[in-house]
């Protein structure tokens, strides 16, 4: 049942040390302020899942909270590598991360199993693909009428999913418009969820079929504006190409790195966001 | 007839690839500008499709990403992911999953996940995302990247996305349906599997490139067909229409940054 | 690739004697014009695919058109029985009705897998159900990482989908909006699909996330305004509750029953179906 | 205290079953008129929720299908039939999916197959719907039935819907985690399953209503509970509310039928 509660309080009450987290977000919607809040509460240990880990992914691993990932596309969009993941893997640069890698479709599956409730995704896939041999979790199943032999992988059900959305009311009701990704199969897969948003309005008034979660499928509703930056929010603000063309510099040298997020993270606050993308908003 | 880089013949080339009835999944980078050049040019009603689930989508501007905002407002739908992956790609409606690589071997195979070895890498690329069932589901798969030794490997370090495997009909005996890998189209010429082998042998060279060229360029042995023809340049149209484009695209880019 | 044509050179172009057909739609946007026309046109030895048949499937089952029903709920929503169903099920009249039962839960997933171009759905369902014991075509998945034995049905694969829809523009993309069902689904499992409309426009203009089908799913777009009655359109006309009370004494008799397909089916044209919703009009 | 009839009794006890925080999953007829007077009464914030994908519904009259456009016009949300099944109901939300029945065993099985033989049924009845996977998955399940000889059997003719089968831990033998049917609302009385046998036992009698009603109504031999209570009649409020819904559900279906 949703409550509304700053967003600090919310990371605190639900993430715990060595849990499992989705961000998620498909380059839409990223819910940067949450991950820039587990950063500054410094909760490690975690297992990150995501299909596109880009910069917050980045930021955590870097800061040495990841002890795990599961992914199928880890990269800066548009722009090139993870520099923080690449010297996770390459040279366990802080920590070591023990990785389990799958396809968009073996992982947009298995979030469709867990918000099914299911205990695992079946789907055609990874025919002559190599991962099938190096991830034990990619199994098959026969198809019991037809004898076809098809991909299986077990859902995903993480412990907390943070999402960022444009609305919420008053109720705590997500509305969600634009690319929504795999956000709303993230929240309903996941033990907890906690959204941050927008705005906060009395009223979604939303299309019938808009993507909405209502308000007994999410924990916690935190009013973060700009939450997303430099990720967007259809009808809100626009992507801030600069910043993710700047992480490729900031994030090539470990002690720039560093001071980056202590400058932009650890003495931060969530209010920063709304500063942030006080220039790229848009005209609803 | 006007001047143009390598590059340009390479997007334009591969833009003739497309029609207009084809629906199209499109990967991020060279194939983007290509599958956009052909919706400006002789294409304006084919379907292009990314895979952060926007359909029949018409940019303005290239996107940066898979799922600039950009695409959404032009799309037909938005359709969530999960369904993007089952009914869309796996339900068969892709006529063209157009990709690209990082290494590339000589049977369409490709490798975007490791340089080295997968448990201790050289190079930690960023993995298959899409790809893997791209190249399976689509009807046909069209590949486009720059030759370079690095890129044009003998052997794959690994197999990402199947292409024809290890050539003839090792598709089939995988149980898949679709036809692979047609064609690659490079900053130097266009290749397509041969009917029987599938190795992909070289069917066109751009404008004023030699087989030497072709050959440096590749880490394994060239075959060229029995016809090896001469891409026809870039019209003036065509390349007008791109470098637009880029030039738009550049402008946008740089204004949200400004 | 869609194509604007009349209703009649629709249905005679891609429905055949012997076929398989859905004609989808849950209680809201029934397509009551086009069954209408395949009765007209006389196409039997169907078989009749769809979740909840109601009025049309009664009216095809009476007019002996349909060999075999693949259903999950049989009734006329709010009302009681089918009649005409019942008379082809306990006596055969007017010829025997092959069944193939499933649940809502089985159906909806048969069709997603349709659409998801697999060859069966794995759900969990029939737990204790007797239909398991009597339709062969339920069979089990064990989940290859915990064990769950979990049912399996085969996917559904109409040779043509029907179904009724508010929009098309002139290319044919289709705009659905209000309680959707499983049309999408039905439509993009099906090797044809015919959509008959209530208008073509110009431009949808819809939400981004609406329910719409690009127009290479489809085959056919028939204008015909009402032609879900007496079902509604959201935002077009509301449902004629009195008619399907009305059908429960119409189909109770065969005499009746051919007596008022005659006059309102076989003697009549799609044309009427606009003035039979002139008066349940909605302001949109 | 007013007069009330038992199909008022009825509906108004079945709806003080359901609280604020309630996810039902509503059957139509019987449970509809429950779920929503609930809603209107002490449970405002109530979430109903029906199969054709309607959800936070909150119509002002009863639907007369399940598909009426007054349940779209007022949810919260409507979402496609296989999201509802797959992400709603198998996914675990459903705290109470409320159901009817046409025949009914003392271990709450539920048959809307047939009567008779299923290959050669006497009466061919409508089929399961979505009742099969609401008495599964639903975390428990509450009935509501008027009670008679033809509807209250010892054996039922077809096992539909499954409630606590032979009793006992048949559920958890099935391998299901979910309650099966807690609650049994009828016009004559409330009935609980015993927590042992599973047994239906009848815990309270309307107003009125004698231990012998409720035997001559039942096909097996009816259990009371140690302690069987007097039903607390209809309050002037919940038979306002019931009344005022259904005159509002009247008229306006009469209205559309003029």
């Amino acid at each position: 049942m949703a409550r509304h509660m700053p967003l600090a309080e919310a990371v605190g009450t639900f993430l715990k040390p060595g849990g499992t987290a989705a961000f998620e977000g498909f380059t839409h919607l990223i819910p940067h302020a949450a991950a820039h809040e587990v950063i500054r509460q410094d909760i490690g240990d975690l297992t990150l899942v995501r299909m596109t880990p880009d910069l917050i992914y980045d930021q955590m691993i870097g800061m040495g909270l990841a002890k795990k990932l599961v992914f199928s596309y880890a990269g800066n969009p548009g722009v090139g590598l993870l520099r923080r993941l690449r010297d996770a893997v390459e040279n366990g640069w802080p920590r070591p991360l023990e990785i389990e890698e799958h396809s968009h479709a073996a992982m947009a599956n298995a979030y469709e199993a867990g918000a099914a409730g299911l205990p695992c995704a079946m789907f055609r896939g990874y025919l002559g693909a190599q991962l099938a041999e190096v991830n034990p979790n990619i199994r098959h199943i026969v198809c019991p009428f037809t004898g076809e032999k098809l991909a299986a992988v077990p859902a995903i059900r993480p412990d907390v999913t943070f999402i960022h959305a444009q609305k919420a009311d008053r109720k705590g009701n997500v509305l969600i418009e634009g690319i929504v990704g795999v956000q709303k199969e993230a929240v309903l897969a996941a033990e907890n969820a906690i959204v941050t948003v927008e705005e906060v309005v009395d009223d979604l008034d939303a299309h019938p079929n808009a993507c909405i979660l209502p308000h007994w499928t999410v924990d916690a509703v935190c009013t973060v504006p700009g939450g997303a930056h430099p990720s967007y929010a259809h009808g809100h603000y626009a992507r801030d190409n600069a910043d993710y063309l700047a992480w490729d510099r900031i994030a090539a040298d470990r002690d720039t790195f560093r001071a980056w997020m202590t400058d932009n993270v650890l003495d931060a606050q969530p209010g920063v966001f709304a500063e942030r993308v006080a220039d790229l908003e848009v005209v609803a | 007839m006007t001047d143009f880089t390598a590059d340009e013949m390479m997007t334009i080339a591969a833009a003739r690839a497309l029609s207009n009835d084809d629906v199209c999944f499109v990967g991020i980078g060279a194939p983007s500008a290509a599958c956009n050049v052909a919706r400006l040019t002789h294409a304006p009603d084919i379907t292009l499709i990314y895979e952060s689930g926007t359909i029949g989508t018409a940019p303005d501007v290239l996107p940066l990403s898979i799922g600039d905002g950009e695409l959404c407002d032009t799309a037909v739908t938005t359709v969530p992911v999960p369904e993007m992956f089952r009914y869309w790609l796996q339900g068969g409606w892709i006529t063209v999953g157009f990709l690209g690589a990082a290494q590339l071997d000589r049977f369409g195979n490709i490798n975007t996940t490791v340089v080295g070895d997968y448990a201790h890498p050289k190079v930690r690329l960023p993995g298959g995302g899409g790809a893997p069932e791209i190249a399976a589901s689509s009807r046909e798969v069209f590949i486009t990247m720059k030759q370079s030794r690095r890129g044009f490997v003998e052997k794959i370090d690994f197999f990402t996305s199947f292409g024809h495997g290890e050539g003839g009909d090792h598709r089939q005996r995988l149980g898949m349906t679709t036809k692979g890998p047609t064609l690659l189209i490079t900053d130097l010429g266009v290749w397509k599997p041969d009917p029987e082998s599938k190795e992909f042998t070289v069917t066109s060279l751009h404008p004023g490139v030699t087989r030497a060229q072709m050959q440096e360029t590749v880490g394994w042995t060239v075959r060229f067909s029995a016809e090896v023809e001469e891409t026809e340049p870039p019209g003036t149209e065509e390349l007008a229409v791109l470098r637009d484009l880029k030039e738009r695209t550049a402008r946008a880019h740089q204004g949200e940054a400004a």
